[in-house]
C-alpha cells in the first residue's frame, strides 16, 4: 500500500476543479442554449462532488446535506430553461446563443 | 489499491464525460456524455461514503434531468450539428483556453495546498453510528435525514418554494400566445 | 468671526429669505395656467417681498461690527452632525442685498416669451437657492443650495434660451457638478476630520473653522477639493469656458443672475469657505490663484476683444472682472479683499445691466452680432446714453461703481503681490479697447437699412435700468457705507488667517515724517 | 464519533411571528396560483390587489418585527438558518414597498399587453419571499436557496412578455448567465465549507477560531473560495465586470419587472452581500477589501461611460444602476473597514441607499412603463420627447427623480450619496469617494439627455402620430409615492438616517 | 471764499445735470449759454478763492476741503477732498477762464447742431473733470478727474460719431489714454504702499523719506500716465487724430486743458521727482525734447489746418516736459498757462476759419482769408507770434524760461530746443501764410461744396469772436505774470513757491550769466523761424521741403496701426482660438473623449451570452489569481 497512494480528498477537490473548470470553458465556447446548460450542470456537479469530498474530511455531514439541495435546485434550475428554451424555440427554431444579439450595445 | 482504482476510473469516466459534454458535437452526445460523468460522480460519492446521494445522483441527476434534457432535445428537433470549428468571435475561444486552464490551475493550486489532516477538531462524522458506536448500514442517511430535516429545515422548506417557483415559472412560460396578437419583435430595439 | 451677535429683533429673516421664495415658486407653479396673470403678479410680489427683507436685513445690519448677524440654527440632521445655520456677516451681507434687489427687477423687467409661470417658479427657486448659499453657515447646507442653484438655472438655460442652449445648459451643469463633485468630498473629509477634537461629527462652518486644526498636507488637500468647486464657479482661467456659452445661450434674466449673483457663489465660497477655513492652504496657494486671477483677467479681456456676438464679449469680461476679485481675495490684505467683495456687487450690477441692455438689442433685431448692428447711437440716443454709463462702470472709470472694487484690489494687492498686480492692471487698458470697441461698431456711424428703425428705450426698460444705474452712480460716489459693513468681517477673518497661517499682511510703510493730519491743517487756517 | 442513534434531531423553536412575512406572502401566492386556476377570468386588479395587500401586511409586520428587534436585538430563527436583525428586517420593507408599487405598475401593465395577472404576481410574490430569505440568511445554503428562489422567479418573468421577442431573449440570457454565476457561487461556498467547517454564517468565524492552530495552507482554498462567492454576489449586484447582462436584462425584460429587479432583488443581494463579507467572511477583510474597492471603481466608471452613450431609455437606467451598484460598493468597501460587524457607518451608508434607490428606480421605471405604450417597445429617449408638454406634471415627477439619482441636494438621492461618501471618508478612502463622485458628474449626464428629450428638445415632424401617452391612476400612484418620499427624504432626511441601522 | 472751493467743480456738474434733464428741452443757445454760464461761474468762484489765498502768508497758502471718504484703503481712507494751493488755483484759473471763453464760442459754433444740448452737457462734464483732476487733493481725486476728462475727451471727439473716424478717435484716445492710466495707477500703487497716503500734502512732506528706487519708481510711473494723457512719445498718437472732434473740444479739451493735465501731474509730484533718481527727469526730458522735435518735424508737412495745431500741441506739450525733466516747474506752469492762452486762441481761429468755410479744414483750399475774415486772422495772428516765441508775446516768455533751465541741466538739451522752437516758428508762419495770406484757393472746392451754391468764406459770429479777442489779448500779456528780469517780476515763481520750491535761483551760475544771451539767442532763432517761413510760403524764395515721411508722421501712426491691425490683432485671434480649440477643446474633448470610451466599450457589449459569461469568467480568474496568488501562496 505504501507505494501507492490512497486517494484523500485532496484529488477529489482537485478533480472537481478540473470539472468546473470545463464546465466553466464549455459555457464559453458552445452555442446551443441546452449544452450550454449541460455545462453548468457540469459546474453544478463539480461543486457537489467538493461538497461531498469536504465533508468526508471534515467528517461533517452538512457537506451531503448541501448536495441534496443543490440538486433540487438544478432540477428546478433545468426546468426552467428547459421551459424558455421550449418558448423561445416555438418562435425561433434551432436558435444559438449567436443568433440572441438583439439587446446589445 | 483498489480505491486507487475505483477514483482513477471514475475519474476517467467524470473527465472523459466533461469533455464530452464541451467537446461532442452533437447535443444527444453531450447530453449522454453528461449522463457519464454524472455516473462517475456517483462513483465518487460512494468512494466518499455518501451512499444516499449517490443513489439520488443516480437517480434525480442522471434518471431525470438528463432525461429531461433528451426529451427537449427531441420534442424541438435541436438535433443539428454543432460546427465547432467555426467561431464567430475570434477571440472567444483563445480567451476560453486561457480562462480554462488559468481557473483550473488557481483552483487546483487553492485546493491542492489545502491539507487533509489538519481538522483539528473533526466533525460528527457522516454516518450516524449505532447504541454501541458500531457502524450502521443505513448511517449515513440517517445523519442526512437528521441533518436535512433538523439543522437545515428552513432550507428545506425553501426548496419547496423554489419548486413552486418553478412549477409556476414553466406555466407561464409554456402558455402559447393567444392568437392574433401581435407581436412586437424588433420593435424593442 | 468669534462672537455671533445676534441682532434684537428676533425675526427669522434668513431663513424667510430661503422659504419665501420657495413658498413663491410652489405656488406660482400651482396657479392653473388660465391664470398666468395673477402668477406673474404673485411671483412678482414673492420676490419684491424678499428684496425687501434683503434690505431690511442690509439696513438693519450694524455695521462696524464682526460676526455674523441674524444668526437662526435649528438642528435639521442631528445623526450627522447638521443643522440649519444661517447668518449673514459683512462678506455675506452686500450679496445677499445684491441678490434680494437683481430678482424682482429680472423678474419685473424681463419677460420670457413662453411659459411665464414655469420660468417664474424655476427664478423663485433660483432665488432661494441662491440666498440659501450665502447665508449658510452649514457646509452642508452650503452644499445643498450651492448644487441645487444648478437645476433652476440649467431649466432657465434650457428652456429659455437660444439655440445653443441645449449644449450651454449641459455644459454649466455638467461642469459645475464636475466641481462640486470634489467640495463635496471635501466637505465630508473636513467634517470627519474636524471630529478628532471633540468627537461628535458636525458640519458647522464656525465650530470647524474655530476648533480644527488640520495637518498642514491635509489642509491643503481639502482646500484643493473646495476650490476646485470654487474655480469652476468664478470661473477661473482655465476653467472658464462654461461661462461664454452659458451666458450667451441664457435668457436674458438668465444671464442677469448668472453674471449678478450666481459667479458670486465662487468668489464668496473661495473666501468664506476655502480662505476661512483652511488659511495655512490658502496662504500657500496664493501665487497659483494670484497667477491664474491674472491670466484671467488679461485672456478674458482679450478673448472678449475678439468676439463677435455682442453678449460673448460681456461674458469674457465677466471672465475678467472675476479674476480681479480672485486677485483680491489672495492678495490677503484687508484693502484687496474688501475690494474684492465690493466688485462682486460692482460687477454684479454693471455686468447685469449690460446683459440687459443687449437682451433689450436682441428683442429688437433678433441677432447679437456685432457685424449685423450699427449707427444705434443714432436711432437711439437714450438707450446708446444708458448703455454708456453702464459700459464705463464696466471699464472703471472712476466716479462710477465699476472703478471702486478693481481700484481697492489692485492697490490693495499691490503691497502682498506687486508683480502680479503690475500686470493684473494692464487688464484695465484692453477693458476698455474690448468695450468701446464693440461700442463703436454697435452704436456709432451711420445706421444701416435693417437698423434704422431701432426703437428708442421705452419707459419700461428705463425704468428698469433706473435702479442699477442709480446703484452705478452711488456705489462709485459713495462706496463708504458698504464698505463699513465689509470691512470689519475681512479685518476679523484676516486676523483669523494671520494668526493659523503665520501670513502677516503688509502694512504701509510708515514715512518717516509723521504727516499732520489734513483736519490739523484746516484748523491752522 | 460523536453522534449516535439516540441523539435527539435538532428540532427547530419556530417563531411564527417572525416568520409571519415570509408566510404571508408564500401564502399569497399559492391562494393567488390555486384560486386563479379554479376562477379562470380574474376580475381586474384583483391580483394587483392581492399583491398590494401582500405586500402591506408584510410591511406592517416588518414595521412591528423593526420594534421587536429594537426592543430585544437580533435574533435567529429556525436553528440558526435565519438571522432576524434590522438588516432583515430593512429588506423586508423594501420588498414591502417594493412590492406594492410593482404590482400597482404591473396592474395597468398586464392588461395592456394582455399578460397572465395571477401567476405573474404570485412569480413577485414569491421573488419577494426569496429577497428577504436571501437578506436574512443566516447560513450560505439558505442563501443560496433563496437566491435561487429569487433568481428563478425573475427568469420567468423577466421573459414573460410572450410577444415581445426581447423579452425571451433576455429570459434566457439572465438565465445562462445567473446559473452560471450561481454555481460558480456554490463552488466558493463549497470552498469556503471546506476552510471553516460551516456553512453558517454567524458560525464561520467561530469555526475559524477553533482552528487557528491549523496548517495555514487552508487558508488558500478558503480565499479562492471567498474569490467565488465574492462574484456570485457581485453578479446579482451588476458590478463591472459581472454586470453585462443586466443592460440586456434591463432593457428586455418587461418594464415593471426591470423596476423590481433594480429594487427588491439588487437590495437583497446587497443586504446579503454586506452579512456575507461582513460577518461570515469578514476575518478576510483585508484580502477582499482592495477588490471591492476595484469593483467599486470599475463599476462607478464602466456604468456611467456606458450610461452616456445610450439611447434607450431603459437601457440608460439599465447601466446608470450599474453605476448606482458601484457607489453602494464604495460604501461596502468602506463597512469592510470595520468586518465583524453590521453597525458601522459603512452598513448604513448601503442600507440607506438601497432603499432610497429602490424607491426612486420603482418610480422611475413606473413612469417609463407609462412612457413605453403598447407593447412595452417604446423606450427609445424619442419617446420622451415633449413629454414635458404634452404630460407637464409626469415629465415633472420624472425630473425629480432623475435629479434625484443624478444625487441633486434635496433630494433622496443626494442624502444617500451622501451617506456614501462619509462613510468612506470616514475610512479615509479618499480616492474612491472622489471617483465616485467624478463618475456621478458623468451619470448626470444622462439624466440631463433623459430631461432635455423631455423638456427642452424641439419637436421632430411625426410626434404628433404618436399615441398619447397614457398613465393610468396605479401608476400615477407609484410616481407619486416615489417622489414624496424622494422629496421628504431629501428634504427632512433626518428621521431616515436616524433610524437606518 | 475758501469754503466755496466745493462750488469751483460743483458749478459744471449741477451744469453737467440740468442739460442731462432738460437739455434738449433747453435747446439751442440756451443750453449753452446755460453751460457758460456754470464755468463763468466756476471761474468767478475760483478768482475768489484766488484773491483770498492771496490774501494769505504764502507758507499757509493751502486749503484742504474734505467733502467725505470716498474709498477706505484699509486703513488708509481716501476721501473726496479739495486742495486749493497755489498750483491748483492757477490750473482753476485758466482752466474755469478759458473753459468759459471756448463754451461762449462754442454756442456759436455749434449752433444748427442736432445735438446741441449734448454737446454742452459733455462740455460741463469735462470742466467738472478737468476742476476735480486739478483741484483734488490726493492722488485719486486727481485720478477720477483724470480718467472723467479721459471719458469727456472720448464723448468729444467722437462727437460726430456717425463718422466713423470720429468714433475710432474717439476709441483710441481713450484705450491710449488707458495705457498711461495704467502707468499712473502703478505710481498710487507705490506711492500709499511706500507712504501710506495718497494725500498731496502728506506726500510732499514725506516724500524725502521715500527711498531712491520708490520714489524713480512713482516718478517713471506717474510720468507714463502723464505721457498718455499729454501725449507725449510713444503714446502722443490719440491727439492728432482727436482733431476728429468739434474745434471748440479741441481747443478746450486737446490744447488748453486736458492735455497739461499731464505737466500739472509731474509738477504735483515734483517734490517724489526731487528724491527719485537722476536717470528719471533725464528721461522725462529727453522725452519730452524728442517729443517737441518729433511732433515739430511733422507739423511742418501738415495741410490740415487743425492737425498742424495738433502737432504743435504735443511739441509745445514736449517743451512743458522738457521743463519739468529740467527742473523748471515754474515754466513749465507758465508755457502751460500761455500755451493754453494763445493755443485756445490758434484753435478757435481755426474753428474761425473752418466755419468760416463750411467746414473746410485743408489749408490748401484756403488763402486769403484775411481779408474775409478780419478779427479771425489778426486774433490768429497774434496767436502766432505768441507761439513762435517772439517777443513780447506770451510764449517768448515762458519758451525762454524753459530753455534757460534747459541749457542749465544741459547744453545739448538746449540745442535741441533749439532747434524745436525754429521748428515751431516756421510751421507756424507757413500756417497762417497759408490760410490768411497768398491767393485765394477756396474757389477750387465749388465742385465739392456744390451743394452750398455761391460760396465765399465768412466771418464768424461776434459771440465767437469774442473769445478770439480776449485770448489775443492774454496772448500778448501773458508774459507778465513771470519775466525774467528781477526777482520781483518772478510773480508766478513766488506764487507757486509753496509747492514749487525749485525757482530760478536753483540755477547753476553758469546759466545765470549767460540768461540774457540765451534770451537773445531765443529770439534770433523765433525770428529765423518765422523768416524761413514767409521766404518759404509768402515771397517763395525756396521750394517747400513737405516730405513724405513728415507728412505721415514718420510713419509712426501707420507703424503701430498696422502693428495692432497685424501681429497685435494676430496675437489676439491667437489666443481666442487657443480660448476655443484648446482651454474649451480640452473640456470638450473630455465629454467626447468619455463618449469615445463609451462607445468602444460598448462593443464589448456585444449582445452575446457567451461573451459575456467570457467576461464573467476573466473576472473569475482575475478574482481567484488575486486571492491565491497574491493574498494566498505569497
Amino acid at each position: 500500500m505504501s507505494a501507492v497512494a490512497t486517494p484523500t480528498t485532496t484529488w477529489y477537490l482537485v478533480l472537481a476543479a478540473a470539472v468546473f473548470s470545463i464546465g466553466v470553458v464549455g459555457v464559453m465556447i458552445r452555442r446551443n442554449p441546452l449544452v450550454m446548460f449541460m455545462c453548468i450542470e457540469l459546474m453544478l456537479n463539480a461543486a457537489n462532488l467538493s461538497f461531498v469530498a469536504l465533508a468526508e474530511r471534515l467528517g461533517d455531514i452538512e457537506g451531503q446535506s448541501v448536495v441534496l439541495f443543490v440538486m433540487v435546485v438544478a432540477a428546478a434550475e433545468v426546468v426552467v430553461g428547459l421551459g424558455l428554451i421550449v418558448a423561445i424555440y416555438r418562435r425561433r427554431p434551432n436558435v444559438t446563443a449567436d443568433d440572441l444579439i438583439e439587446l446589445k450595445g | 489499491m483498489i480505491e486507487l482504482f475505483v477514483f482513477v476510473a471514475a475519474s476517467a469516466m467524470v473527465l472523459v464525460g466533461a469533455l464530452g459534454v464541451v467537446l461532442r458535437r452533437h447535443p444527444v452526445h453531450a447530453a449522454l456524455s453528461l449522463v457519464l460523468t454524472l455516473f462517475g460522480v456517483a462513483v465518487h460519492f460512494v468512494a466518499l461514503a455518501a451512499d444516499f446521494l449517490a443513489a439520488v445522483q443516480v437517480i434525480v441527476y442522471a434518471g431525470a434531468i438528463v432525461v429531461l434534457f433528451l426529451f427537449v432535445i427531441m420534442l424541438l428537433g435541436v438535433d443539428r450539428l454543432e460546427d465547432l470549428r467555426i467561431e464567430p468571435f475570434k477571440v472567444q475561444r483563445p480567451v476560453a483556453v486561457v480562462v480554462g486552464v488559468a481557473m483550473v490551475s488557481l483552483l487546483g493550486i487553492a485546493v491542492a495546498v489545502s491539507s487533509d489532516t489538519g481538522t483539528a477538531t473533526p466533525g460528527e462524522g457522516v454516518a450516524v453510528a449505532g447504541f454501541e458506536g458500531e457502524a450502521l448500514h443505513d448511517g449515513n442517511i440517517i445523519a442526512l435525514a437528521r441533518n436535512v430535516f433538523g439543522r437545515h429545515v428552513f432550507a428545506f422548506e425553501l426548496t419547496s418554494v423554489l419548486l413552486v417557483v418553478a412549477v409556476v415559472g414553466t406555466v407561464v412560460l409554456a402558455r402559447r400566445p393567444r392568437r392574433g396578437e401581435a407581436t412586437s419583435d424588433g420593435a424593442a430595439s | 468671526m468669534l462672537a455671533a451677535s445676534t441682532t434684537p429683533v428676533d425675526f427669522p429673516a434668513l431663513s424667510l429669505l430661503i422659504l419665501l421664495p420657495v413658498l413663491g415658486a410652489a405656488v406660482v407653479a400651482l396657479i392653473p395656467r388660465r391664470q398666468g396673470d395673477i402668477a406673474k403678479v404673485v411671483g412678482l410680489l414673492t420676490s419684491v417681498a424678499t428684496g425687501a427683507i434683503a434690505l431690511w436685513v442690509l439696513f438693519a445690519f450694524e455695521s462696524g461690527v464682526e460676526g455674523f448677524q441674524y444668526v437662526s440654527q435649528h438642528p435639521w440632521i442631528d445623526d450627522w452632525g447638521i443643522s440649519w445655520h444661517l447668518g449673514v456677516d459683512g462678506i455675506s451681507l452686500l450679496l445677499v442685498a445684491l441678490t434680494g434687489v437683481l430678482f424682482p427687477l429680472v423678474i419685473a423687467g424681463v419677460d420670457p416669451h413662453h411659459d411665464h409661470q414655469r420660468y417664474l417658479a424655476w427664478m423663485l427657486l433660483l432665488e432661494a437657492g441662491v440666498m440659501g448659499s450665502f447665508v449658510s453657515l452649514d457646509l452642508f447646507l452650503f452644499f445643498v443650495f450651492f448644487e441645487i442653484v444648478l437645476v433652476p438655472m440649467y431649466f432657465l438655460i434650457g428652456g429659455w434660451g437660444y439655440d445653443q442652449r441645449v449644449y450651454a445648459a449641459t455644459k454649466f451643469f455638467l461642469f459645475t457638478m464636475a466641481g462640486s463633485a470634489f467640495m463635496l468630498v471635501g466637505i465630508v473629509a473636513t467634517a470627519v476630520l474636524a471630529k478628532a477634537d471633540d468627537g461628535a461629527v458636525t458640519f458647522d462652518l464656525v465650530k470647524i473653522a474655530e476648533n480644527a486644526d488640520f495637518a498642514t498636507s491635509t489642509g491643503r488637500w481639502l482646500f484643493a477639493a473646495f476650490a476646485i468647486a470654487f474655480a469652476v464657479k468664478v470661473p477661473l482661467f482655465p476653467l472658464h469656458t462654461w461661462l461664454p456659452d452659458a451666458h450667451t445661450q441664457a435668457p436674458t434674466g438668465g444671464s442677469v443672475i448668472l453674471a449678478g449673483v450666481l459667479l458670486k457663489l465662487g468668489t464668496y465660497g473661495l473666501l468664506r469657505f476655502g480662505v476661512y477655513l483652511f488659511p495655512e492652504a490658502a496662504v500657500w496657494a496664493r501665487p497659483v490663484f494670484l497667477t491664474l486671477a491674472t491670466i484671467g483677467i488679461i485672456w478674458g479681456a482679450i478673448a472678449a476683444t475678439m468676439q463677435r456676438d455682442l453678449k460673448r464679449v460681456v461674458a469674457y469680461s465677466s471672465v475678467a472682472h472675476l479674476g480681479f476679485i480672485v486677485l483680491g481675495t489672495f492678495a490677503l490684505t484687508s484693502a484687496a479683499v474688501t475690494g474684492g467683495l465690493i466688485q462682486n456687487i460692482n460687477h454684479g450690477v454693471s455686468t447685469g445691466a449690460l446683459f440687459l441692455l443687449v437682451g433689450m438689442i436682441y428683442e429688437r433685431r433678433h441677432t447679437r452680432e456685432i457685424s449685423e448692428l450699427k449707427g444705434l447711437q443714432k436711432v437711439a440716443p437714450v438707450f446708446a446714453g444708458f448703455f454708456t454709463i453702464v459700459m464705463l462702470s464696466s471699464i472703471g472709470v472712476p466716479g462710477l461703481n465699476g472703478f471702486v472694487g478693481e481700484f481697492m484690489v489692485l492697490i490693495g494687492s499691490f503691497g502682498s503681490a506687486r508683480w502680479w498686480v503690475t500686470i493684473a492692471a494692464t487688464g484695465v487698458i484692453i477693458a476698455a479697447l474690448y468695450l468701446l470697441w464693440a461700442y463703436q461698431r454697435v452704436f456709432h456711424t451711420e445706421p444701416d437699412a435693417a437698423n434704422s428703425s431701432f426703437p428708442e428705450l421705452r419707459w419700461r426698460e428705463g425704468m428698469l435700468l433706473a435702479p442699477f444705474v442709480v446703484l452705478i452712480v452711488f456705489c462709485g460716489v459713495y462706496p463708504k457705507p458698504m464698505i463699513d459693513r465689509v470691512q470689519p468681517a475681512v479685518d476679523s477673518l484676516l486676523a483669523h488667517v494671520e494668526e493659523r497661517s503665520g501670513w502677516s499682511q503688509p502694512t504701509p510703510d510708515e514715512p518717516v515724517v509723521p504727516a499732520e493730519e489734513p483736519g490739523e491743517q484746516e484748523g491752522e487756517d | 464519533m460523536g453522534t449516535d442513534i439516540l441523539d435527539v434531531m435538532e428540532t427547530p423553536v419556530l417563531d411564527w411571528f417572525a416568520l409571519s412575512p415570509l408566510l404571508v406572502l408564500l401564502g399569497a401566492a399559492l391562494v393567488m396560483l390555486v384560486v386563479g386556476a379554479l376562477t379562470p377570468p380574474w376580475p381586474r386588479h384583483l391580483a394587483t390587489a392581492v399583491t398590494c395587500a401582500a405586500g402591506i401586511a408584510v410591511g406592517v409586520l416588518g414595521v412591528l418585527l423593526w420594534r421587536q428587534v429594537d426592543r430585544e436585538g437580533a435574533s435567529l430563527l429556525v436553528n440558526d438558518a435565519v438571522q432576524l436583525d434590522k438588516l432583515t428586517v430593512w429588506s423586508m420593507l423594501i420588498a414591502a414597498v417594493g412590492l406594492v408599487m410593482v404590482s400597482l405598475t404591473s396592474d395597468g401593465f398586464g392588461e395592456r399587453e394582455n399578460l397572465a395577472q395571477p401567476e405573474t404576481h404570485a412569480l413577485y410574490l414569491l421573488a419577494a419571499l426569496g429577497a428577504i430569505a436571501m437578506a436574512g440568511a443566516n447560513s450560505l445554503i439558505v442563501l443560496f436557496l433563496a437566491l435561487e428562489t429569487m433568481s428563478l422567479a425573475l427568469y420567468v418573468l423577466v421573459a414573460s412578455h410572450r410577444r415581445r421577442t426581447a423579452s425571451q431573449e433576455s429570459g434566457l440570457k439572465y438565465f445562462v448567465l445567473g446559473g452560471f454565476s450561481s454555481a460558480v457561487f456554490l463552488y466558493g461556498v463549497a470552498l469556503v465549507y471546506g476552510g471553516t467547517g460551516s456553512t453558517e454564517i454567524t458560525r464561520m468565524l467561530v469555526a475559524l477560531d477553533r482552528q487557528v492552530d491549523l496548517d495555514p495552507m487552508n487558508e488558500t482554498m478558503m480565499l479562492a473560495g471567498v474569490a467565488l462567492i465574492i462574484v456570485g454576489l457581485a453578479f446579482k449586484v451588476g458590478a463591472v465586470p459581472f454586470h453585462s447582462w443586466v443592460a440586456d436584462v434591463y432593457q428586455g425584460a418587461p418594464t415593471p419587472v426591470t423596476s423590481f429587479m433594480a429594487s427588491v432583488a439588487k437590495a437583497a443581494a446587497f443586504v446579503a452581500m454586506l452579512r456575507v463579507l461582513l460577518i461570515g467572511l469578514g476575518h478576510w477583510a483585508d484580502d477582499y477589501r482592495p477588490v471591492i474597492a476595484a469593483l467599486a471603481v470599475l463599476t462607478l466608471v464602466v456604468g456611467s461611460v456606458m450610461a452616456v452613450v445610450q439611447t434607450d431609455v431603459k437601457r440608460m437606467l439599465a447601466f446608470s444602476s450599474v453605476s448606482h451598484a458601484g457607489f453602494m460598493l464604495v460604501g461596502v468597501e468602506a463597512a469592510a473597514h470595520l468586518p465583524g460587524t453590521l453597525e458601522s457607518d459603512g452598513t448604513s451608508s448601503v442600507l440607506l441607499y438601497v432603499l432610497v434607490y429602490s424607491v426612486l428606480v420603482l418610480g422611475t421605471f413606473a413612469v417609463v412603463t407609462a412612457v413605453s405604450g403598447h407593447g412595452d417597445a417604446s423606450t427609445s429617449l424619442d419617446a420622451f420627447r415633449g413629454l414635458g408638454r404634452s404630460r407637464p406634471v409626469i415629465a415633472l415627477a420624472m425630473t425629480v427623480l432623475l435629479l434625484a439619482q443624478a444625487g441633486v441636494p434635496l433630494t433622496s438621492g443626494f442624502v444617500a450619496k451622501f451617506g456614501v461618501i462619509s462613510a468612506a471618508a470616514g475610512e479615509k478612502s479618499w480616492l474612491l469617494a472622489v471617483l465616485a463622485m467624478v463618475s456621478a458628474v458623468i451619470a448626470a449626464y444622462l439624466y440631463l439627455r433623459i430631461m432635455i428629450s423631455m423638456w427642452v428638445a424641439d419637436p421632430v415632424a411625426g410626434d404628433d402620430a404618436r399615441p398619447p401617452v397614457q398613465v393610468s391612476r396605479p401608476i400615477a400612484a407609484v410616481v407619486a409615492m416615489s417622489v414624496a418620499f424622494t422629496l421628504f427624504v431629501g428634504v427632512l432626511p433626518g428621521p431616515l438616517v436616524g433610524i437606518t441601522p | 471764499m475758501l469754503d466755496l472751493i466745493w462750488l469751483i467743480p460743483a458749478l459744471p456738474l449741477a451744469g453737467f445735470l440740468v442739460l442731462l434733464v432738460v437739455g434738449r428741452r433747453l435747446g439751442d443757445p440756451r443750453a449753452g449759454y446755460l453751460a457758460t454760464a456754470m464755468v463763468a461761474g466756476s471761474f468767478l468762484v475760483s478768482v475768489g478763492v484766488f484773491l483770498e489765498l492771496l490774501g494769505l502768508p504764502s507758507e499757509e497758502r493751502h486749503e484742504v476741503q474734505r467733502l467725505f471718504t470716498w474709498v477706505p484703503i484699509g486703513d488708509v481712507s481716501v476721501d473726496l477732498a479739495f486742495l486749493a494751493d497755489p498750483l491748483s488755483l492757477t490750473m482753476c484759473l485758466f482752466v474755469t477762464g478759458i473753459g468759459t471763453l471756448i463754451h461762449l464760442y462754442a454756442t456759436g459754433y455749434m449752433h444748427g447742431d442736432p445735438r446741441y444740448s449734448k454737446f454742452f452737457l459733455y462740455l460741463n462734464l469735462f470742466a467738472f473733470s478737468m476742476l476735480m483732476l486739478v483741484l483734488g487733493s490726493n492722488l485719486l481725486v486727481t485720478f477720477l478727474g483724470w480718467e472723467g476728462v479721459g471719458a469727456c475727451s472720448y464723448f468729444l471727439i467722437s462727437f460726430w460719431h456717425e463718422r466713423d473716424s470720429a468714433a475710432t478717435a474717439g476709441k483710441k484716445a481713450f484705450v491710449t489714454n488707458r495705457v498711461g492710466d495704467w502707468g499712473l495707477m502703478m505710481a498710487m500703487f507705490f506711492a500709499l504702499w511706500s507712504l501710506g497716503s495718497l494725500d498731496y500734502l502728506h506726500i510732499s512732506e514725506s516724500a524725502t523719506a521715500l527711498s531712491t528706487t520708490t520714489a524713480t519708481a512713482i516718478a517713471l510711473f506717474a510720468f507714463i500716465g502723464a505721457c498718455g494723457k499729454s501725449a507725449q512719445l510713444p503714446l502722443y498718437l490719440w491727439l492728432p487724430d482727436a482733431m476728429e472732434g468739434p474745434t471748440p473740444v479741441s481747443a478746450l479739451i486737446h490744447a488748453a486743458t486736458m492735455v497739461t493735465a499731464g505737466v500739472f501731474l509731474m509738477v504735483r509730484l515734483n517734490p517724489v521727482l526731487a528724491v527719485a533718481a537722476d536717470y528719471a527727469s533725464w528721461v522725462i526730458a529727453v522725452v519730452g525734447l524728442a517729443t517737441a522735435l518729433f511732433a515739430a518735424t511733422i507739423a511742418v508737412a501738415q495741410n490740415d489746418i487743425k492737425k498742424v495745431l495738433a502737432y504743435s500741441t504735443v511739441s509745445q506739450l514736449g517743451f512743458m516736459f522738457l521743463a519739468v525733466g529740467s527742473g523748471a516747474y515754474v515754466a513749465a506752469v507758465f508755457h502751460m498757462v500761455t500755451h493754453a492762452f494763445f493755443k485756445a486762441l490758434l484753435f478757435l481761429g481755426s474753428g474761425s476759419v473752418i466755419h468760416g468755410m463750411h467746414h473746410e479744414q485743408d489749408m490748401r483750399r484756403m488763402g486769403a482769408l484775411r481779408i474775409a475774415m478780419p478779427v479771425t486772422a489778426g486774433t490768429f495772428i497774434v496767436g502766432w507770434l505768441a507761439i513762435a516765441g517772439v517777443p513780447p508775446f506770451a510764449g517768448f516768455w515762458s519758451k525762454d524760461e524753459i530753455l534757460l533751465f534747459a541749457y542749465d541741466k544741459s547744453p545739448v538739451l538746449y540745442a535741441f530746443g533749439l532747434v524745436a522752437a525754429i521748428l515751431t516758428a516756421y510751421y507756424m508762419t507757413r500756417q497762417v501764410v497759408m490760410v490768411f495770406f497768398g491767393e485765394a484757393r477756396w474757389h477750387d472746392a465749388h465742385d465739392e461744396h456744390g451743394a452750398h451754391g455761391d460760396f465765399t468764406p465768412h466771418e464768424s459770429p461776434r459771440v465767437m469772436l469774442i473769445p478770439l479777442v480776449v485770448l489775443a489779448g492774454l496772448s500778448i500779456v501773458g508774459g507778465a505774470m513771470q519775466l525774467p528780469f528781477s526777482k520781483s517780476l518772478h510773480r508766478l515763481e513766488h506764487w507757486l513757491e509753496p509747492v514749487v520750491e525749485r525757482g530760478e535761483h536753483h540755477l547753476t551760475d553758469s546759466a545765470k550769466d549767460i540768461k540774457y544771451l540765451l534770451m537773445a539767442a531765443a529770439i534770433v532763432v523765433a525770428l529765423a523761424g518765422v523768416a524761413a517761413g514767409l521766404a518759404v510760403y509768402a515771397a517763395r524764395r525756396f521750394r517747400a521741403v513737405e516730405p513724405c515721411v513728415l507728412a505721415e508722421g514718420w510713419y509712426y501712426d501707420r507703424a503701430v496701426t498696422s502693428f495692432m491691425g497685424g501681429p497685435g490683432r494676430k496675437a489676439f485671434d491667437g489666443i481666442t482660438a487657443l480660448d476655443a480649440r484648446a482651454v474649451d477643446g480640452a473640456v470638450n474633448g473630455t465629454g467626447r473623449l468619455v463618449q469615445q470610451i463609451g462607445s468602444q466599450v460598448r462593443r464589448l457589449q456585444t449582445g452575446n451570452m457567451r461573451t459575456y459569461a467570457a467576461a464573467i469568467a476573466v473576472g473569475v480568474v482575475v478574482l481567484l489569481a488575486w486571492f491565491v496568488v497574491l493574498r494566498g501562496v505569497l
